[in-house]
Formats: C-alpha cells, structure tokens, sequence
C-alpha cells in the first residue's frame, strides 16, 4: 500500500511538476482575483478565506476527475480490482496520495497567500487550520465523482453534477469558521467541528461508494 | 532539405559549444574584474550622493531596485530572443542560453519585487498593492517559475527547449504591459522618468549612481548568464558521456 | 490444486456471448481459447478473474492448503490487452510497484532484474515505459509475472506484437510455469506452441437473452 | 520605522541574493568541472579529444 | 472541418458533461462568496461582474488541458498532424468546439447568474457582452498550455501555472469594461474594444503557438 | 508516382536508431519491413509519414500530376499501434467523422456501411466503439483507410490481435490497393503474403551519437 501512495505521489510529481506546481497555480489564481475585484484592500481582506478557499477547490479538483481514469485506461485498475487486499483500502491511499500531492502544498503555502491578500495573523491561522482539516473532504467527494467516470464512460455530465454540489457544504462550513474566527462575534468550534465531522463522514463514505463503483464498472 | 541540414550542420559548426567555452574561458575574468569595479564605484556613488527633500533618504533604494526591474525584463528579451534562435534555427547554444537566463531572471525579479515593497512601505504605507504594474511584474516572476518548472518537467532536452521557446514567446507580450502598464493605468508607481523618448526627466545628481548600478547589474547579469551556460554545457556534455559509457558497457559484454 | 468453472455464461450488452462453459484444471495443466474475432474470449478470460460478472455459472478456485474454495481473481496474474504500466515512469519503477503491490504469496518470485532478464531486456529497465517499442512494453508486462508468484495465470493475446525469438522465449516461460504445478488460460490467435493443453474453441453470439423481461 | 531600515534591508536583500546566485552558479561549475575530471579519470574521452590513432571502440 | 466541430462538441457533451461543469462550477463559487462578504447585498453586487468573469475563467480552464492530450493518447493527433490542411486551422476549430461547449454555456446562463448576485439591468448586459467577446481569448490561450501539456506525460497543473497569467489582460479589461458600463464616470468603449483587440490578437497568436509546438513535441 | 527515401537517419534519445536507409517505391509496390522488438520499424514508418524528424535523410513523394515532389506525410494513410478512434463514439460516428475529416483526393473511396462490409463487421456499426473486441477495434481501425482515398498506406503491424480469417481479408485489401497503384509501407511479425513486397530487415541500434555535447 505504501508501494501505490509513493508511485501516485511519484506520478503526479513527474507528471506535474509536484507541490512547486500547485503553489503556483494558487498563487497565480490570488493574483488574478484582487484584480478583478479591484486593489479594495479592506474588501480583499474580507473576501480573502473565501478565495483561498476556493482555489483549494479549483486545484484539488483539476486532475482528480482523471484518478481512476488513467488506470483503467492503461489497464491498471483491473489488476487493482482483484486484488485480495480490500479495495476501499486502496481508493483511500489513492486520495491520500493525491490530496498531498495537490492540497497538502497549498495549505502549506496558505500563509504566504494570506499576506497577499492582506489578511490578519487569526484569519492567516484560521484559514491554515480549515483547511488542512476541511480539503481532504473535497479529495474524497471528488474519488466518488472519479470512480463514477470510469464505471459510466458517458456519465461526465453526472460526475459534475455528484460531486460539485456536495462541494458545498465543505466550502461553506469551511469559509464560515474561518470568519467566525476573525469576527468576535461568532463562535469558532460549532463550524469547525461539523467542518471535523464532514471530513471524517466522507473519509468513510467517499471511499467505500467510490469502491462500490468501481466493482460495479460496465466492464 | 539535404542542403539545409547540411547548412545546418555548417551552423551548428559556428555554434560549436567548444568554441564557446573556450570563449568563455577568456571572458569570464575580465567581465568579473569589471563588474567588481562597477559595483565598487556605483556603491561609493550611491551612498555619497544626497536624500532626496521630498522622498529622503529611501531615494537610495532606487538605485538597487530600477536596475533589477529593467534586468527582470532585459532578461526575458533575452530569453525571446534565444526562443527564437531554438525555434527558426535550431541553434544548440540558443537552448543553453534560454535555460540558463530563467533562474537568473526569476533572481532580479525577485530583487525588483522585494527592494520595490521595501521602499511601498515608506513610500505608500503598504508593502503590496494589486495595481497594473506590480502585478505584471507578479506574473513575470510566476512566468519565469513556470519555464524553470517546464524545463525539469521533460526529460528531452531538445524537446524541452523547443515547447519552452513556444510559452516564451507567447509569454512575451508581459513585457510591454510591465513596461507600458504606469502608462495605461493611472497606479501608484512612478511612470518611467529616465528611460523616455524626449530624455530622462531626473536630476542628475539620482542619475549618476543610477547610471553606474545599471552597468554594473548588467555586466553581473552576463557574468553570471555565461557561467550558467557554461555549466548547462558541460552538463549536458557529462549526461551525454555517461550515456556513451553505458551503452559501451552494455555492448561489451 | 484445481480451477474449475461451472455452467459459465456472459452477456454484452443485450446479447449473451456464451452459455454453458465448463472447465476443470489441474495443477499443470493449461486452457487454450481460440475462436474468431469477438467470439468472446476476452470475456470468458474476464468472467474468471473476476473482472466481470456471469450471468450463470461459478468459477472457484481450490488451493492445496485450505479446504473452501477461493475467489480466483485472488489468486491470477491477469495479463490483458492493455499493458498496466505507466508510461511517466521507468520500466524498474514499474515493476518494482507490482511487485510490492502485488505481495507475495508462496513461492519466490525472480526480483526485477532477473524478471527482465528473463524476457530479454535487461539493458534498457532505466528507460521511461512509454519511449519502449510496442513489442518491448508487451514483454515489460509479461516481466510482470514473473516478480510476483501467483498459481493461476490469465494470458489475454500474450504473443501479441511479439517477434518470433520472444514467441518461444514466452512459450518457454509458460512452459516452466505449468511444470511448477501452475495453472494457465490463454487467449490466442497465433499456436503458442504448449504440450498438453487443452483447447476450447469460442463461437461467439450464442443467442439473444431477453432476461426476465421476456 | 526609520527611513534607514528600508534603505539597508534592500541593499542587504540586494546583496544576499547576488551574492547567492553567483555562489550557486560557481558551485555549479565547479561540481561540472569535478565530473568531467572523474569521467576522465574513468577513461570516458570525448571523441573531438581522442588521439588519432586510437581505433574507435564499437562505433 | 466542421466535421471536427461536431464531433468535439459531440465529444464534450457526451463524456466531459461539458456545460453544465462549468455552470455548476459558477454556482458553487457564487454560494461561496456571499458567506464571504456576508450578506451584504450592495457589496455582493458591486463584486458581481468580476466574480462572473473569475468564474468564466475557472470553468473554461477545466477540461482544456486534455484538448489535444486525449488526441495523443489515441493516436488521432498522428492524422491530424499528417493532414495537408494546416495545422492552425484545426486548432482554430478545436478550440471553437471547446469555447462553444464550455464557455458559451456560461455566456448564455450569465444573466441569472447575475440575479443570484444583484446586478442591476445595465451590469448583467455589459457582463455578457464582455464574456461573449472576451472568454474565446482564454479559451486560445489555454490552447498554448494544452499543446505544451502533449509534450508532458500528464501535466494538467503545470499548464495552468504558465498559461494562467497571460489571461489576466484579458480578464483586467473585461472587469474594467464592465464597470464602465455601469458607472458614468469611466468611459465604455476604450477597454471594450481593447478586449476585442486582445481576443483578436490572441485567436492568431493562440492557434499559431499551439500549432508550432505540437509540431515540435511529435515523437 | 513514387516513394523515395534517401539516406534515412533517425534518432531516439542519444540512440541512433538507423542510419543510411535508403529505398525507391514505384506505383504498385510493397515494401515490407522486418526485425525484432525495438529494431526500429515504427520509428522508420513514422519518419516515413512525417511524425518524426530525421536525423538526416530525405522522403518525398511524386505524384502523377505535379512535377515537383509532395511532403508524403499529406498522401499517406497511417495505421499505428493505436487506433485514432474515440471510444465514447459509435463506429459509424468515428469512420464518419474520419472520412469528412480526411477528405477525398482522387479516386472514389468506400461509404461507411462499404467500409465496415470490407472488414466483415458490417453490422455492429451502431455500437460505441469501446464496446468492441480487440481484433473488432483493428478491423475498424483498417476500415478507416477505405473511406478516404490515399496513394500511399503506412501499415505498423496491421495484423496484430487478428484472427487468421480476418489476416487474409488484410491481404486481400491491401492486394486490391497496390493493383490499383497504391503503394504500402508495412511493418509485420507475421507474414502478410504480399506478392512482389521489398522486404528490409532492421537491425536497430545503429550506434551512439553524443551529439554536438560530446
Ligand atoms: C513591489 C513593488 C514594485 C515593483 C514590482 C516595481 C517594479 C518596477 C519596474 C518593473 C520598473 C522598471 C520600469 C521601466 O523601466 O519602465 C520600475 C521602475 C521604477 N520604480 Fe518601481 N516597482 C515597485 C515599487 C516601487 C516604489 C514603491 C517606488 C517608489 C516610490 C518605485 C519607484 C520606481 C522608479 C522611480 C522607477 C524608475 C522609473 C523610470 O525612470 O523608468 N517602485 N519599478
Ligand atoms: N454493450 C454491448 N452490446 C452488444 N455487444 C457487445 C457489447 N459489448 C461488447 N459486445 C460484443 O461482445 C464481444 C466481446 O468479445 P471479446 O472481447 O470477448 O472478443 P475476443 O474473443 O476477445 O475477440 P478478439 O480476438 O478480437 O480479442 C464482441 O463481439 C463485442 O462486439
Ligand atoms: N528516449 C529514448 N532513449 C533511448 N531509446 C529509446 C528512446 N525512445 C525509444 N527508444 C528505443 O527506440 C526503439 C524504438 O523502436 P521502435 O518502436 O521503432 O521498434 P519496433 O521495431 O517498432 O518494435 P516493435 O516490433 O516492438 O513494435 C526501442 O528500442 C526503444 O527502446
Ligand atoms: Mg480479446
Ligand atoms: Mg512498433
């Protein structure tokens, strides 16, 4: 098992160029937004965790759609498949490998992003804390979407339409405790905990219906 | 096309990396004595020479941080200019000088970004603003990255020189947006007051140490850009020679 | 030790491919399936380890030490058309990668080099699988049965691509796997050239099913 | 802050990273130079090099 | 050639889900960003225009990296390369497939998108115009990354860090225009055409740049 | 018309993989290239059809009406080992798809049902072309050289996964191409039964090049 998590994370070194290149696509997507937005240094620094956010989202996202596909079509899903070792064992060292591969760099740079955009030393912590808490959820959501795209070669349109939305709820409890611990006047755990909660939810769920899928392909 | 190649091979002759190196050879101390001497004076000039009333005594900041700003795009014009050789005519040396210039220009970009900040704070209040120029300066460094990254990413050097060339090119149209963008955009940042059409509008007492840092950032960037072709040659030499032993290995036995 | 395959049958689609296959294999012994174009071989080879589910019938395996019998998916090399490298990575760190995924289960497997050895190219495992030739990505993936020991091995087409002198180095390694007591099927347009196996000829369409619907 | 703190940090970043790209760019070379002595050494020559006389090795 | 239009369209539609990504994708962004602002309806649409075109911007890049890497991988790209008429040509009409599949969508679905925010009349018509003569020049700017990623193993990320910054004029003078549409200060026009002299420009320097380094990465 | 090929070189990383490769093909000819795995046919058969840059080396095509000699990439039908043909879309949408693509230059070529009927699968036409067998996903892959005319056919292993039945039906159409004129660059294992066919023998690996580095 750790023989797959070092030859994913190999892959997605070699083939993308690693952490360095998910640093930069973040950092290039936070230089691009300030200037839509407008260089509004107050409003940069409220909609800040907000955008950061969503560029885990966007990053974890590009990629990951193909994570079952490359190895079906390369025929390597098939030798996975009969493998005695269990085969949800084997989707969550896959996410495990890609979520450091693409997210874990990001919420190690987050600081720096934060500086950007100009936020204060509590939302620069708060941010690090969801999201190192909260992306792995988005990882294991997309593996579903990604096992469902191998089992229905037509089904593209129903991958984004699974695993955008149940998005959602990770995006929102994640940006609202961030804020809620910028602001006094909110709570910080409740947020967080359910944000705790989600993560932990599809860790179980995510991998075991992204294994049931795969069982299930057409071929 | 067998007279082309032929042609080619004529060229690739001129373009001889052994030449070149000898070449290098010879430069090398020169330009490095010159260079030490350009920063020694420019140095001396800069910190013997007045504040400025209005702006005090940051207005010393400028002459590390126009230098490095005009270098981050001199760099890249470079680098265009090598694309252009790899691509129209496949110059073997035009790769090395493409490859070895990205660090160097992601080094003076970074110079120009941070000394920039350090004087934004003073200056402005604040250590980064989202306006044109800045920003453009931003993805130059973004860009310079991205071709560092590009280059480890293919393991052909060829291959990687042409694809590199390609996004160079392309990318190319960032430099007059930096160098145009205080002039498209009402910013922050100082238009360009030295380097005009209708001459510099500066008092020569800034740029005197200006003129004399410029030199000397120019002759360290060729310096430095001839030793890092130089390894880049002898690097693909000792990658080249390895291969030939492995395969005579392999073939004797 | 045994293979066996009761009243197997398949369906693509709307169409069953085949009906009423039965096989039994000893320790030793080896299926050879043959049959035009789309008669269904890839699929009989598919319903049995595994990867695809019959529509009637069981396929179980019975090792030597435990009585109940297995899934024999567990216990196969699966050979198909497609090769299961990666083409980003080196021929060694492929199989290095199934080797250790794969484990190891009984008997000693050869380690990487010998495995290519024994295919014939050992010179070149330094090199990225994508830049080999077709014919050399398919002896890298014959390499790969080699690194782990499985007692049943599904070959889908192995000969596929191949010249003459790896054909017979490839029959040879099959060979020497069924003298070890292992089990072989095999796909194949071309003879492979094996004493004693037994030959199951693929018609393909055996009828339409309309189910229960019908 | 005092003017003098911006002046000095940007001639000091200026300095820290010159000083470190020249640093870098001579280990480089000096690392190329060392491996080709070792090739060298090894008795790997380059063809350009190769004395006249002696008959090319398998090519 | 409107035969490869077709087909890619027939292509996108059927397997990527194409449209409704990059809708889906918008909409989750805008459920985002008002826990971000907060609730603040003037703000939200005062930020409107610019987070409909960052979100133009993100649902087009998805995808766009595999435009001429599922070429390759099936060995289409072999006869298109072969093919007598020239190379920029099909390049043009791939990318117009994928425009017409990803983004067109976005241009069509933006007036609602523009309620969800608050965008008064005049803002709603400026963002679709803007989108509608702006988005093809991300489009054939992420074209460039795409023929560089054939030339890498699997290089979604990487392409996005180096194509990314070169849509930023784009997405400047779209803002900008669009903001000049609603306030009477700023004059429309100027930016407005700049963006189609971007677009234009780009739909020669795109295709060309695509064309070349396809030709130079072939093996 | 004619296929000429001078002094072919071709590299691969620091390999040279031939050098001096020279041959003439006039109108009706075969040429047929033999060697083990990774001798270099496909890298030879894509330099032929323009994919590759030679190292050194010359091909050019004559046709019958212009004088001067044509690139041979633009009137050659490529078959490689993977078959240009997207799974997501029906065979009938593919061959459509490549005969409009490819255009028609000179004589009529086949309609799509034609086309299927030539290789023997006239009726699975609805299906998506994933759903096929490999030696089905061949045979469709060969159809596409029907539906658009080309003087010249540059075939690597155009046989593999075949069954025989199917093998002679490859002959048999590739007989017809060259009786019509046509000219057929193929690379093969196993014997294609072509009358009158050059045949050229690659060796591989025709030497290290370090280039202008060393
Ligand atoms: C991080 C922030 C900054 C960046 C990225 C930056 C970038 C640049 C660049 C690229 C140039 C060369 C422009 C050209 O040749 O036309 C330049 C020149 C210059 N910059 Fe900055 N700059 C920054 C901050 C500042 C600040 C805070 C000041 C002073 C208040 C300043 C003053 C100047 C001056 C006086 C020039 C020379 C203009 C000329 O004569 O052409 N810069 N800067
Ligand atoms: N969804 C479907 N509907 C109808 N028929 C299908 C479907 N999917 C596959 N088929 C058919 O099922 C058969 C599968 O054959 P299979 O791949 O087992 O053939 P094979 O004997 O391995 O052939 P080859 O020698 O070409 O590899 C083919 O005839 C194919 O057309
Ligand atoms: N980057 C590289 N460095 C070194 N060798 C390479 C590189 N890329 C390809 N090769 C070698 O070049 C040869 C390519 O051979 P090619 O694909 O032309 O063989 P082939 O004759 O078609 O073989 P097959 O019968 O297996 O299809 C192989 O030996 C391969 O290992
Ligand atoms: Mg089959
Ligand atoms: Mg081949």
């Amino acid at each position: 098992m750790t023989a797959l998590f070092f030859r994913d994370l190999k892959l997605s070194i070699r083939a993308g160029g690693g952490a360095l290149i998910g640093v930069l696509f973040f950092l290039t997507i936070v230089a691009v937004i300030p200037f839509g937005v407008g260089p509004d240094l107050k409003l940069l620094s409220r909609i800040g965790p907000a955008i950061v956010w969503i560029g885990a989202l966007l990053a974890a996202l590009l990629g990951l759609d193909r994570l079952f596909q490359a190895e079906r079509d390369d025929g390597s899903l098939d030798l996975m498949l009969m493998q005695e070792t269990p085969l949800v064992l084997t989707v969550l060292v896959k996410c495990f490998a890609h979520w450091t591969a693409t997210s874990l760099p990001l919420v190690i740079a987050s600081p720096l992003l934060g500086l950007f955009m100009n936020m204060d030393e509590t939302a620069i912590g708060a941010t690090i804390l969801t999201l190192l808490v909260g992306s792995p959820a988005i990882t294991f959501i997309g593996a579903v979407g990604a096992a469902v795209a191998v089992a229905l070669p037509r089904g593209g349109l129903l991958v984004s339409i699974l695993v955008l939305p149940l998005t959602i709820p990770v995006l929102i409890f994640g940006v609202s405790a961030t804020y809620a611990a910028v602001e006094d006047a909110a709570p910080f755990l409740p947020p967080f905990l359910i944000l705790i909660a989600l993560t932990l939810f599809f860790a179980v769920i995510g991998p075991a219906a992204a294994a049931l899928a795969l069982r299930n392909t057409a071929d | 096309m067998s007279e082309t190649s032929l042609a080619i091979s004529k060229f690739s002759d001129l373009a001889n990396p052994t030449r070149f190196l000898a070449l290098a050879a010879r430069a090398i101390p020169w330009l490095t004595g010159i260079t030490a001497l350009c920063f020694i004076v420019g140095l001396y000039l800069s910190f013997a020479t007045e504040g400025d009333y209005q702006q005090g005594e940051t207005v010393r900041i400028m002459y590390v941080h126009v230098p490095s700003a005009w270098l981050s795009m001199m760099c890249y014009t470079i680098m265009s200019l090598s694309a252009i050789g790899t691509l129209v005519w496949r110059h073997p040396l035009a790769d090395v000088s493409a490859k070895a210039a990205a660090p160097l220009g992601a080094a003076f970009t970074l110079l120009a970004l941070v000394t920039g900040s350090l004087w934004g704070k003073p200056m402005w209040g604040t250590w980064w603003v989202w306006d044109a120029r800045l920003t453009s300066v931003f993805v130059l460094f973004l860009m310079y990255l991205g071709l560092i990254a590009l280059g480890r990413a293919i393991d052909d050097p060829s291959k990687a020189a042409r694809v590199s060339a390609v996004l160079i090119l392309v990318g190319f149209v960032n430099i007059p947006i930096i160098k145009f963008s205080v002039e498209w955009w009402n910013t922050l940042h100082q238009s360009a007051s030295v380097l005009r059409l209708d001459g510099p509008a500066i008092d020569p007492e800034f740029l005197r140490p200006l003129f004399v840092m410029a030199i000397a950032f120019t002759l360290l960037f060729f310096t430095l850009h001839i030793m890092a072709m130089r390894n880049e040659i002898w690097r693909r030499r000792i990658a080249a020679q390895r291969r030939l032993a492995a395969r005579m290995a392999s073939r004797e036995d | 030790m045994h293979l066996t395959a009761e009243n197997l049958a398949a369906r693509r689609g709307e169409d069953l491919i085949f009906v009423n296959i039965s096989f039994h294999l000893a320790a030793g012994e080896a299926l050879v399936l043959t049959g035009i174009n789309g008669s269904g071989k890839s699929t009989l080879l598919r319903v049995v380890a595994g990867l695809l589910r019959p529509e009637k019938g069981t396929v179980i395996f019975h090792g030597e030490e435990s009585l109940g019998g297995r899934d024999p998916g567990e216990v196969s090399h699966y050979l198909g058309h497609r090769n299961a490298m990666k083409s980003e990575l080196t021929v060694a760190e492929n199989l290095d990668f199934w080797r250790t995924f794969l484990g190891n289960t009984g008997s000693a497997p050869l380690s990487v080099e010998d495995a290519t050895d024994a295919v014939g190219l050992s010179g070149i495992t330094h090199l990225p699988f994508g830049y080999l030739s077709a014919g050399q990505q398919r002896r890298i993936a014959f390499a790969k049965l080699l690194v782990a020991h499985r007692p049943v091995w599904i070959l889908d087409e192995p000969t596929a691509a191949l010249d003459a002198s790896a054909d017979r180095l490839f029959a040879d390694l099959i060979m020497t796997h069924l003298e070890k007591g292992g089990i072989v099927l095999a796909a194949t347009h071309q003879p492979l050239g094996l004493r004693n196996a037994q030959e199951l000829k693929m018609t393909g369409f055996a009828g339409v099913d309309s189910g229960i619907w019908g | 802050m005092t003017h003098a703190f911006y002046v000095y940090a940007s001639y000091g970043f200026a300095a820290l990273v010159t000083i470190a790209v020249t640093a870098w760019t001579w280990a480089d070379g000096r690392a190329r130079r060392r491996e080709l002595a070792a090739l060298e050494a090894a008795g790997i020559r380059r063809r350009s090099a190769r004395p006249k006389d002696s008959v090319g090795d398998g090519e």
